[in-house]
């Protein structure tokens, strides 16, 4: 049974919509890739989940579970979140309070969770200090969050996802504003922990390369829709989307493409919400659009996952 | 007391200040509540130059002469009798068996100690003036005292009826200036209760007042003087009852006072004269208009002097003929005057060479005079004088003047309650600085009037002055200086006309 | 921090300086004191003497190097009306000026970190709106005409409140609102605007993911670090509602700091209105250093910058 | 996107209040210049027996003067209508030449930096160190109240704000490519300044232009108020509160319409400024 089970999600700005009817489901200990353009609704439908989205944006489901639990109501979503379910961001240098130091905001999570005495936190805080790889971590855990450089910063953040042990880590295009070099070790630490903790990973990025190198299975979205599912396997060699097929094509050298590679080269833009509310959303795009893609094309499934075009087989 | 009780403490008494209504003024407790304007930080006349100071001194302490004011005569009220010794001497007999408020005896030696300790040159007073007349004092015999002076000064007993407070010779050598500033000890009608600066200042009855004073006895129990810049605040105090008294009021709003019907209202005229000054000898500059005679006469024939002091400065306020008031010693109105005729100011200008008017600066001071000042700069404007009017602080205006940068101006001269033209003639005609006609005429008549004694010939010579400063319109003289108050109804009070109250004549109806 | 603090105080010494020198020739510009002293009815020998008396007839450089070694002696000189101490006049005024600026700032505060707190939860909403229409009448009203309405309708009309004067508290009502209200706009935008910043910003949204505690969050997270800039501003204000306070103590007929600066400013009484420009801007410097030592206690990446 | 639109007052709060701000403010322009027209009386004009009057909702006030007579019985609406245009002159020279002087030195500090901006920050917190209120009363006093003194006073104390906006944004601007490309085409930093970093700011610079004229405008009213500000018989509103604050109590009308015509004109001026903010340059918001 999986984890995290979600039909049907849809975000939306007063009328506009911004995240349509997204499916998804991970089981424990595996990686899901979300991968898209930006403005395609990746971060939005993590946002969601964890029920996070700012002042305005609404969400509805027709069913989110998580272990059971049923996310809609907010009691429990609230509960879960930092404890069950934790989410690092893009942004290391934004993303931790100025105003505290990385040991007061470990602890905090944990208090906040698990109860206890700050001894007890702090010795936790410690350990997963070193265990990301944050040296000198008694230091570390008296500094402010503005004497790190970025990289220690984003480590610190993944220590604060972990101080509960949760079952499902989100992370939000954690490697985007770091140097490549550290890029490729926040990756390898994520990899790590993940299969030492059993960790499940919705990884969101707009880097193929990430994608094809962690992802057990990748969700391609476009325009606020996932447009394909599949294992990476799938995605990466045999994509039935054009969408994703335009994407690959993209990249110099299919499946073995470095962390780093851009998505760039497709001709024309993403509409914006709200313009069209029916048909597939690529056809202006799209080479092979017909006639028929003015009507909305359902999730079709296909060997190894599912695809939302006319002519996906 | 633990933390807690203090804290249901202070909320109870809290709760008490707020349920008690404010101390109401009135007859019911026997509190006189007297709001005045501005707030004094000590309560000595000589350090202390506010006029409301001088109010106060009234109350806390006597004089050698007092001035009655409705027959305008010195009679005696520390001293037995005076007389003059000669030109330059003043006698004074004192009276026996009057005490400080701290029981102990007045003497002779007080007066002498006060008058030495004035007539210091470097005390540090910015009252000077009022001390400067007086050389030295000296006893002669166990209770007669002669204060002589630095030059000839006829408006002596003036002075002294009017700043010339004595001081307790012992206490004060005692205490030293500073305490004394802050608990002063006098012989008058009544004595401090409290004083802190900032708070309203605290008077009781002084119960050993001495029985032959010319002021009579206190009758009011309790006073207690508040400082109030603000006018439009002390009005609003009496209307709502917590104060019994005010003064300096405008002639409108004593108008509007005295229809609410819990109070009542007077107003009186006082010693000063206000007028116009116009520079007639070109000290502001050469070019200007006034010196032209025909232009002085202009602004006099322009103002309609009538009509605004009937409207608004109040009904009874005699206009001024002469540069003086009709209650001072050698004011006169036989002098030459000049009616409202517009037309006649036009053709006067024209004749002067200004058919189209002129421009000018106007210098004047006094937030509430500028209601009748606007009505003024009104009249001139309809005849073609486009003044530029500059209300100003005193000192600025000292300096303008003195300075001869002014053209033109408002003042109000004589007053500090000194009933002798020689205090407008002494101060604005003598040829100094503060004199724009500087005639030499008028200059010979002021010094001789300054210097004799013999009442007659003072008169003959202020006269001669005055007729000629009234032909040559080197001032256009307005009215009396008025002064209104507003008060609760069941105060029995009548305006003293040298503006310094005295609450020991006040009685409840 | 220490070099932080060592460098701000270097600041505030300098400006001191020039303030004094500044405060000491503007005053120097007007007429002859001498003569404005001696009253009406002076004599050509009473002025001569009392130049002499106040010292007023030596150099001005003397004049002034004689203040400031007084001065750093504790000594502001002696007010040439009354012949009083000037620090005397002004401590024993300083406490109801105190507790009018003091009280009318604490009262701004009461109102508008609340407000602005409201206001920024729930943006486009009608308290935002209300919010936002207080801040502005607030910034566009004449607080002398406030006050004396005021003391027409609470004090006349319906005699709820004491009209003058500063005895018991019920006197400082009036006159904290009026000088309250003036001070608010402008801490209410910043809270507002701060808080808006702040609740966006992707450390609160960390704290969210992370699992933290609504309440904890807007009150422990958010608000100190919004509150930042409002510390900076509460210690200006002061300095600015001391200032202001010269109006509404005339109105309110408040026996204050802002009462002496007016009389003392009208009779040119120059040792007074010269140690008052002074203290109140030497408050000032200080508050502003105070204010950037409390935000740098609060905001460590201040403390990093020197 | 949501953060900017979160970071300005409401939307449509902001745009009626920029039309509604800008109507009144243009109306008490039109009045102000086409005064002779819309006075229905000489402003200067006195009535001794006619003082006082009432306005027309009062019991005994009457069409001829429809907001009724001063304590010398001139017509209200007259002096109202002409006192708009000294408002309006105060307001606009004063925020014209405190604009210049705090344009120069913020311009001066944010272009070139070092010791020049150093020197200004000084300046600068030195200014703000002195109790402006207290300053512009006792200089008042001394030289004596005038329309040009209280503009003088006035204007050279309250560039601060324009000072600071214009370095910060001059310091920004002064690092933007435009600004290297003309610098290294050999233009004088004086050209550049003026030439180029100006334009880029009147945004910002107009805001803080309404802030400071709404500030001229109270200023001049509690300096009037003191008997300090604009002298007599000019018909400024500052004045009209003080002669009538005299007859608050028996004629409150005196008090309200001076009053209300102050706070209306800088709560419009203000709401113009802050419409124009949320325009021109939303990232000067508070």
């Amino acid at each position: 049974m999986s984890l995290l089970e979600i039909r049907g999600l849809g975000v939306s700005a007063g009328a506009v919509p911004l995240v349509r009817a997204v499916d998804l489901s991970i089981a424990r200990g595996e990686t899901l890739c979300l991968a898209g353009e930006s403005g395609s609704g990746k971060s939005l439908t993590a946002l969601a989940l964890m029920d996070l989205l700012g002042p305005g944006l609404t969400r509805r489901a027709a069913e989110a579970r998580f272990d059971g639990i049923d996310l809609l109501d907010r009691g429990a979503a609230t509960r879960l979140r930092g404890d069950r379910m934790a989410m690092i961001f893009q942004e290391p240098m934004t993303a931790l309070n100025p105003v505290f130091t990385i040991g007061g905001q470990l602890e905090a999570v944990y208090r906040r969770h698990r109860g206890g005495g700050s001894a007890e936190a702090r010795r936790r805080a410690l350990h997963l200090l070193e265990r990301v790889g944050i040296g000198a971590p008694e230091r570390r855990l008296r500094q402010f969050p503005h004497e790190l450089s970025g990289g220690l910063r984003q480590r610190a953040m993944i220590a604060m996802a972990l101080m509960c042990q949760p079952d499902l880590l989100i992370a939000d295009e954690p490697t985007t504003a770091l140097d490549v070099t550290v890029q490729a070790e926040i990756l390898r630490l994520l990899k790590d922990l993940q299969n030492e903790l059993g960790l499940a990973l919705i990884l969101i990025t707009h880097d193929l390369g990430v994608a094809s190198r962690m992802a057990d299975r990748c969700a391609v979205m476009y325009a606020g829709e996932i447009v394909e599912t599949a294992d990476r396997r799938t995605v990466f060699k045999a994509p039935r989307h054009p969408y994703t097929q335009a994407l690959l094509r993209c990249i110099p050298v299919l499946g073995d493409a470095a962390p780093g590679t851009r998505l760039l080269d497709i001709p024309g833009a993403m509409p914006p919400p709200g313009e069209s509310e029916t048909g597939c959303a690529f056809r202006a795009r799209c080479t092979l659009a017909v006639e028929e893609c003015a009507s909305t094309p359902p999730l079709k499934p296909v060997a190894g996952g599912s695809a939302r075009c006319w002519f996906a087989q | 007391m633990s933390r807690v009780h203090r804290l249901i403490a202070t909320a109870l008494l809290g709760f008490a200040a707020l349920a008690s209504a404010p101390a109401e003024a009135g007859k019911a407790d026997d509190t006189l509540v007297y709001s005045l304007r501005e707030p004094i930080d000590n309560l000595s006349s000589y350090f202390n130059s506010l006029s409301d100071n001088l109010i106060i001194s009234r109350q806390l302490f006597d004089n050698l002469l007092y001035r009655d004011p409705k027959t305008g005569d010195f009679v005696p009220q520390l001293a037995k009798s005076w007389r003059w010794v000669n030109d330059t001497t003043l006698e004074f007999v004192i009276r026996d068996g009057i005490k400080w408020h701290d029981g102990s005896p007045f003497s002779a030696d007080d007066v002498v100690f006060t008058v030495n300790y004035l007539a210091n040159p470097e005390l540090k007073i910015e009252t000077r003036a009022r001390a400067s007349w007086m050389k030295s004092a000296e006893k002669i015999g166990n209770d007669t005292v002669h204060i002589h002076m630095t030059r000839a000064f006829p408006a002596a007993p003036q002075f002294v009826a009017t700043f010339l407070v004595i001081y307790p010779k012992a206490h004060f050598e005692k205490v030293g200036i500073d305490a004394f500033k802050r608990a002063p000890i006098g012989t008058g009608p009544y004595k401090i209760k409290s004083f802190e600066p900032g708070k309203p200042l605290l008077l009781e009855r002084n119960r050993g007042y001495f029985k032959d004073s010319p002021i009579g006895q206190p009758s009011i129990a309790n006073v207690r003087i508040m400082f109030i810049p603000e006018v439009q605040s002390r009005v609003a105090q009496l209307m709502v009852g917590q104060v019994d008294l005010i003064g300096d009021i405008l002639t409108d709003q004593m108008r509007d006072l005295g229809k609410v019907p819990h109070l009542a209202v007077a107003s009186t005229e006082t010693e000063q004269v206000e007028y116009l000054f116009l520079d007639a000898i070109g000290r502001s500059g050469e070019t200007t208009p006034l010196k032209h005679l025909k232009v002085r006469q202009a602004i006099a024939h322009a103002i309609n002097r009538e009509a605004i002091a009937r409207n608004l400065i109040g009904p009874n306020i005699p206009l001024a003929k002469a540069a003086c008031t009709h209650m001072m010693f050698g004011c006169t109105d036989k002098v030459a005057t000049y009616a409202y005729d517009p037309g006649k100011a036009k053709q006067l200008l024209a004749d002067a060479g200004y058919p189209n008017g002129f421009e000018a600066p106007f210098v004047y001071l006094g937030e509430r005079r500028k209601v009748y000042m606007e009505a003024i700069f009104s009249d001139l404007r309809q005849v073609g004088i486009r003044v530029s009017p500059q209300l100003v602080t005193f000192p600025a205006y000292v300096k303008q003047v003195y300075d001869g940068t002014a053209q033109m101006g408002h003042g109000v001269a004589g007053g500090a309650a000194v009933f002798d033209a020689s205090v407008v003639l002494g101060a604005f005609f003598d040829g100094g600085g503060r004199d724009f006609a500087r005639d030499p005429l008028v200059i010979a008549a002021v010094k001789e009037g300054g210097e004799v004694v013999d009442p007659e010939r003072r008169k003959a010579a202020y006269a001669k002055a005055l007729t000629r400063i009234a032909e040559q319109v080197y001032w256009v003289p307005l009215w009396s200086n008025s002064m209104n108050y507003a008060f609760n109804k069941d105060l029995a009070f009548e305006p003293p006309v040298d503006n310094l109250p005295v609450i020991a004549k006040m009685k409840w109806r | 921090m220490w070099r932080f603090a060592a460098r701000r105080l270097v600041l505030a010494v300098l400006v001191s300086i020039s303030v004094s020198l500044i405060c000491f020739s503007l005053l120097r510009l007007s007429g002859d004191l001498a003569r404005a002293l001696a009253g009406p009815q002076a004599t050509a020998d009473d002025v001569v003497q009392i130049a002499r008396t106040y010292g007023l007839d030596r150099p001005v450089h003397v004049q002034y190097l004689d203040w400031v070694g007084r001065l750093l002696k504790g000594d502001l000189g002696t007010s040439f009306f009354g012949a009083t101490p000037v620090l005397d006049a002004i401590l024993a005024r300083a406490p109801v000026t105190l507790t009018l600026a003091i009280g009318a700032l604490l009262l701004a505060l009461a109102v508008a970190i609340p407000l602005g707190v409201l206001a920024a939860l729930r943006p486009n909403t009608w308290l935002d709106r209300g919010v936002a229409a207080l801040a502005v009448t607030g910034q566009a009203m004449p607080s002398f005409w406030l006050g004396l309405i005021l003391i027409w309708v609470f004090g006349v009309r319906l005699r709820l409140l004491p009209i003058a004067g500063s005895e018991s508290w019920r006197h400082f009502i009036l006159p904290t609102a009026v000088l309250a209200y003036s001070a608010v706009p402008a801490l209410m935008r910043l809270v507002r605007a701060g808080m808006v910043e702040v609740l966006a910003s992707d450390y609160i949204r960390t704290a969210r993911a992370m699992g933290l505690a609504p309440f904890a969050i807007l009150f422990k997270y958010a608000l100190r670090n919004a509150l930042v800039p409002v510390i900076a501003l509460a210690a200006v204000q002061l300095g600015s509602l001391l200032a202001g306070s010269v109006v509404i103590e005339a109105v309110f007929g408040l026996n204050g700091i802002g009462q002496l600066a007016w009389t003392s400013i009208s009779r040119n009484d120059f040792p007074v209105v010269q140690s008052i420009v002074l203290v109140v801007s030497l408050l000032y410097i200080l508050l502003t250093f105070l204010g950037d030592l409390l935000n740098a206690a609060v905001d460590p990446r201040i403390r990093g910058q020197a | 996107m949501t953060a900017l639109a979160e970071r300005r007052w409401p939307g449509a709060f902001r745009h009626t209040s920029l039309v509604a701000g800008g109507a009144v403010v243009l109306l008490v322009a039109l009045m102000a210049l086409f005064a002779p027209l819309v006075a229905p009386h000489d402003p200067f004009l006195q009535n001794l027996d006619h003082r006082l009057v009432p306005p027309v909702w009062e019991a005994e006030g009457r069409w001829a003067h429809p907001l009724g007579t001063d304590a010398l019985g001139r017509d209200y609406l007259s002096r109202l209508v002409y006192g708009a245009r000294i408002s309006l002159f105060i307001a606009l020279s004063v925020g014209l030449l405190s604009g210049l002087i705090g344009t120069a030195l913020g311009l001066a500090a944010g272009y070139y930096g070092g010791w020049i901006d150093t020197a200004m920050l000084f300046i600068l917190t030195n200014r703000l160190a002195m109790p402006g209120v207290l300053i512009t009363l006792a200089v008042v006093a001394i030289v004596g109240g005038s329309l040009t003194v209280v503009i003088l006073v006035l204007g050279f104390l309250n560039w601060d704000r324009f000072a600071v906006v214009v370095r910060s944004a001059a310091q920004r601007e002064a690092s933007r490519d435009y600004v290297l490309a003309a610098s290294a085409h050999g233009a004088s930093g004086f050209r550049i300044m003026l030439a180029e970093i100006l334009p880029n700011l009147m945004g910002p610079l107009l805001v803080v232009l309404t802030v400071e004229m709404a500030h001229a405008i109270l200023i001049e009213a509690a300096l009037s108020f003191l008997g300090l500000g604009v002298p007599p018989p000019n018909p400024s509103w500052g004045l009209m509160v003080n002669e009538a604050k005299d007859h608050i109590f028996f004629h409150p009308w005196m008090i309200f319409i001076p009053g209300i015509a102050i706070f209306g004109l800088v709560l419009a001026i203000n709401l113009v400024g802050d419409g124009l903010r949320d325009v021109l340059a939303p990232e000067w918001r508070p």
